[in-house]
């Protein structure tokens, strides 16, 4: 295992601290593991997490417009429910608070914990589960979709809302909104190594990639032959479009979401598929992001996230937002 | 010795025993979960239970009831991931049966087993068969709940361990693995594993007399 | 070769496509590799560019605030001057242009033949060339320093001077008083394979790392055993600071650089460090920027950046930019 | 055959020859790059002279001068790097000293590549021993200007062979692999390989009987 670290049990401390002394508009609560705005505003609270390793999420997004809070929990690990707890104590301001959870058993147990406790102290909390990840089959009989990078789109839509005064249920209302309209689906040309654990997450052959992987350098669905760049966009494209109900001339917000080791470079020529793709398919591209959003430590690989758009979710993408790894390019 | 049963020191054995065993078996039960999930079991399992033996020495809590509740709040504070939640649960409703009791006999230790059951069902929504550690809850609680004389006891460590074994085969469907669907299948399930160790370990704590199983060998 | 691409020789021109796909407030100059902003303001121009390879530099960093117009060469190489030329035509507002040039023997030249070819039209050309990296030794008998992370430094504060108004000769000392006061130098974990060659760019063994490389793969000066976090900044920092001439209480930027592969928790954790490390020191900490600048392709390491401030610094460090890749902090 | 020389076909030979052996020493020279620079002599030089063999057939120049300058344009238009400035600074000078010529004797190439050695060094500022390709210029044209008659010219290539392998001990000072200091010594120098390159095709040109010299064994 070749990083850059000093003791894997300080990993998530040290990089919580060495995150508030490069930023000084987050600041992290005393003997936590949470991150919140250095100023809050009055309004509806936003607490997302889960476990480190996926920076600049979960604590990269907070900020005016975005999150309030975010907790990290221990790599790969989902937060413990007390530290959650204290998320939604700091960020309540009286409007209750909204919590944004990835659909994973750990996280929504822990999560839901937290929430319970908050409640039995008399705070209002409502939560949203994102599950956008097409790779997973979604019936009854399974635990549903993972969440993954198209929860970004979920902090920074809820967040606008938020921002802009809607109720506790208004806000919950657009993030659910969001959860039914974003599909994403990634794929991995290598694992990633969990400090603590010291190896790698799964083994590739030198011309094998593995799709439909989650976050947590689980391997895929699928393993198979490595392919060109735009011939993967098409396979993951075709797979998240056919689960939308995407029609011509609507209007859609693209993620290029690179797993943490993945050269910008590649991510735009990627791009430049997705965006002849989207056109083919006489989908009209309203914004595009292009970026590492929701990584999974030194993972080489992207997923691709498609967030069919109406004028309510414009507004709120378009909305400014001071979160350090929200990136605003001017229209 | 009829009427076997735990007290307190016994049961503060258990939690040293078990924290001892997770952080051995720590690599074990990483690569499994490797193999098809995230790979942090071993140290989450092993965080947890040395934070609880920590707890449990500084808060010398004075009943079997409150002891389970150290652990649990130690679990609750300290794992994370899935297994904190449904560990935590376990502790915290045999915690609740156990409620001032400084010993517990058979009757009430199963009783409380069978409650910290209903919890991990609670919590986890996962059915018999859906390659979680309720795999081997489910047939552990049900042979003992059946055959709960000293003697019969001891086989109880064996079904645990059949039981931990027999998830390879199955195809998750609750739980991270769940997401590799047919690729699931041919790995025990870690926190199936964890768990079988857990009734290992207890039940030596219980009564004496329990062989150490290998799972190291007989898991990877 | 492990890469999310298409053809190796469409490389550049696929990635410059979709970087203009993705960011509305860039554009392609047709049939070349220069990325100018849509919207140009009367003031300086500022021209920078190099090699491909290291994204998000140098067209993230083309938008109001910072650079007019970036030459994107081959991987790893140096544009041409005929494309450099139509970028300092394209920026021209009549009021001059100033490039900003790393100062390596292609760059140089290259840069500087299109200086002459503008000149030769009657356009105001002037130049500064960035020399940060103190791994190179600097003597008369060698060809200098090389330019590396830092210059990022220099397009942000030129560019706000440019903003602000200044004239050429203005904007040029500004520039190059930041070429003064910025010190840099890096490490790697692992080579980086350039697409043409397809081979990895070094060869490390799993306890190796290459310390004060450059930003094309090419080797170090020095190769070492793997060491903590701590111990590499220690290492980088000391050699840095023993360069600078700073004292007790003085002002600085710190800038740390991710080489392409490395987690961004890795790197706050460096910058948990550094942080402690600059106090130790007793310097002031102005501002600190965290994440990828500066990459070598998926490159694993980083480099740290020190810039020593005064008031005007300070100023047009602080000054709004709203180029992709520069990330504003909040105060 | 006294009086040896070149013509407008024969030129176009060289160019073409030269560009098809860079392609297939592309790798060579890439891989000698990549221990002491950035790994992209080879790519850059087959690009450069692809495209310069492209051009100079698209616009079939009706004298030495202006197909020297066809060659340069092509390069400073489609190498970058270092190479690109210095190659192209190579042909722009020695198209300077055939200007208009249809045929050029030895004298007149020789005083043409003379100033494009020239052109070597106010472009790259280098001196002999500093390794780069100006290590073989130097001692190449040395050996040409004295021996000019066509069988020492042969000799040349020996010279210009005998030169690129012989940076291969030197500590750069100029160029990229200048950053490496004593490190860049033990690995010839990418850009006087293919400056030998150059001269054995060149003089190939000239005159024919030219041995093929083996570079990618002599160097790697
Ligand atoms: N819904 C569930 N019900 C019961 N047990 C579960 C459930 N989901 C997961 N588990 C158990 O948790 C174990 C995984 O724990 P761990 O790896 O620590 O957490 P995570 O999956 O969050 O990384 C699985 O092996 C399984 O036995
Ligand atoms: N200042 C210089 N003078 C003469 N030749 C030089 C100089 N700098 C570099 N070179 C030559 O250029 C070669 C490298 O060319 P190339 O790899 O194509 O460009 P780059 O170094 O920009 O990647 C070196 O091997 C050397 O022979
Ligand atoms: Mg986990
Ligand atoms: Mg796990
Ligand atoms: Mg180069
Ligand atoms: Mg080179």
């Amino acid at each position: 295992m070749k990083k850059l670290i000093n003791d894997v049990t300080l990993y998530v401390n040290e990089m919580l601290d060495g995150l508030v002394a490069a930023v000084p508009s987050l600041q992290r609560l005393e003997g936590t593991q949470v991150i919140v705005r250095s100023e809050l505003s009055e309004k509806v609270g936003l607490v997302s997490g889960g476990g480190s390793g996926h920076e600049p999420a979960h604590a990269g997004f907070v900020g005016k417009g975005m999150l309030d809070g975010a907790v990290a929990g221990e790599v790969f690990t989902s937060p413990t429910p007390d530290q959650v707890f204290e998320a939604i104590k700091a960020v309540n301001q009286g409007k209750g608070v909204l919590l944004i959870i990835k659909n994973y058993t750990g996280d929504v147990m822990n999560f839901e914990m937290a929430a319970e406790m908050a409640r039995a102290e008399g705070i209002d909390v409502e939560q949203v589960v994102v599950s956008d990840d097409v790779a997973v089959e979604n019936s009854t009989y399974t635990v549903g979709r993972r969440g993954i990078a198209g929860t970004v789109f979920v902090h920074k839509v809820a967040g606008a809302a938020a921002e802009a005064g809607l109720s506790l249920q208004e806000v919950q209302r657009v993030a659910s909104k969001v959860v039914d309209s974003v599909r994403s689906m990634g794929m991995a040309l290598t694992p990633c190594t969990v400090p603590a654990s010291g190896k790698p997450s799964f083994e590739l052959a030198d011309d094998e990639v593995e799709i439909g992987i989650g976050i947590h350098g689980e391997p895929g669905i699928e393993r198979r032959s490595i392919q060109s760049s735009a011939e993967t966009v098409d396979y993951l494209l075709e797979k998240i479009i056919a689960d939308m109900k995407v029609s011509a001339d609507d209007e859609v917000a693209i993620m290029v979401n690179g797993m943490g080791a993945t050269p910008l470079s590649e991510l735009f020529i990627i791009n430049h598929h997705v965006a002849e793709m989207t056109k083919a398919n006489s989908l009209h591209v309203y914004r595009t992001l292009v970026g590492e959003y929701m990584t999974s430590l030194e993972m080489s690989g992207f997923s691709l996230s498609v967030l069919k758009l109406d004028e309510e979710l414009k507004t709120y993408l378009d909305a400014p937002s001071a979160a350090p790894a929200w990136t605003q390019t001017e229209g | 010795m009829i009427g076997v049963g735990m007290n307190l020191e016994q049961f503060a054995n258990f939690i040293h025993d078990y924290a001892q065993r997770l952080e051995a078996l720590k690599d074990t039960l990483n690569e499994l979960d490797n193999r098809i999930g995230d790979g942090d079991h071993g140290t989450n399992m092993a965080r947890g239970f040395h934070t609880a033996q920590q707890q449990l020495q500084a808060k010398s809590p004075e009943d079997l009831g409150a002891a389970c509740n150290v652990v649990a709040m130690a679990l609750l504070g300290s794992v994370g991931g899935a297994s904190g939640p449904l560990y935590g649960t376990i502790f915290m409703k045999l915690g609740g049966a156990l409620k001032n009791l400084a010993q517990a006999d058979i009757e009430q230790l199963i009783e409380g087993l069978q409650a910290a059951k209903t919890g991990i069902i609670e919590r986890g929504k996962a059915q018999f068969g859906d390659k979680t550690m309720l795999d081997v809850w489910e047939p552990t609680l049900e042979y003992v709940t059946a055959h709960s004389c000293d003697e019969e006891l001891l086989q109880a460590v064996m079904v645990a361990r059949i039981a931990a074994l027999e998830t390879r085969d199955r195809v998750a469907k609750k739980g991270r693995a769940a997401y590799l669907g047919p690729r699931s299948a041919g790995t025990c399930d870690p926190g199936s594993v964890s768990s079988g160790l857990f009734f290992e370990v207890l039940i030596s704590a219980w009564r004496g007399g329990v062989e150490t199983i290998p799972w190291e060998t007989l898991v990877l």
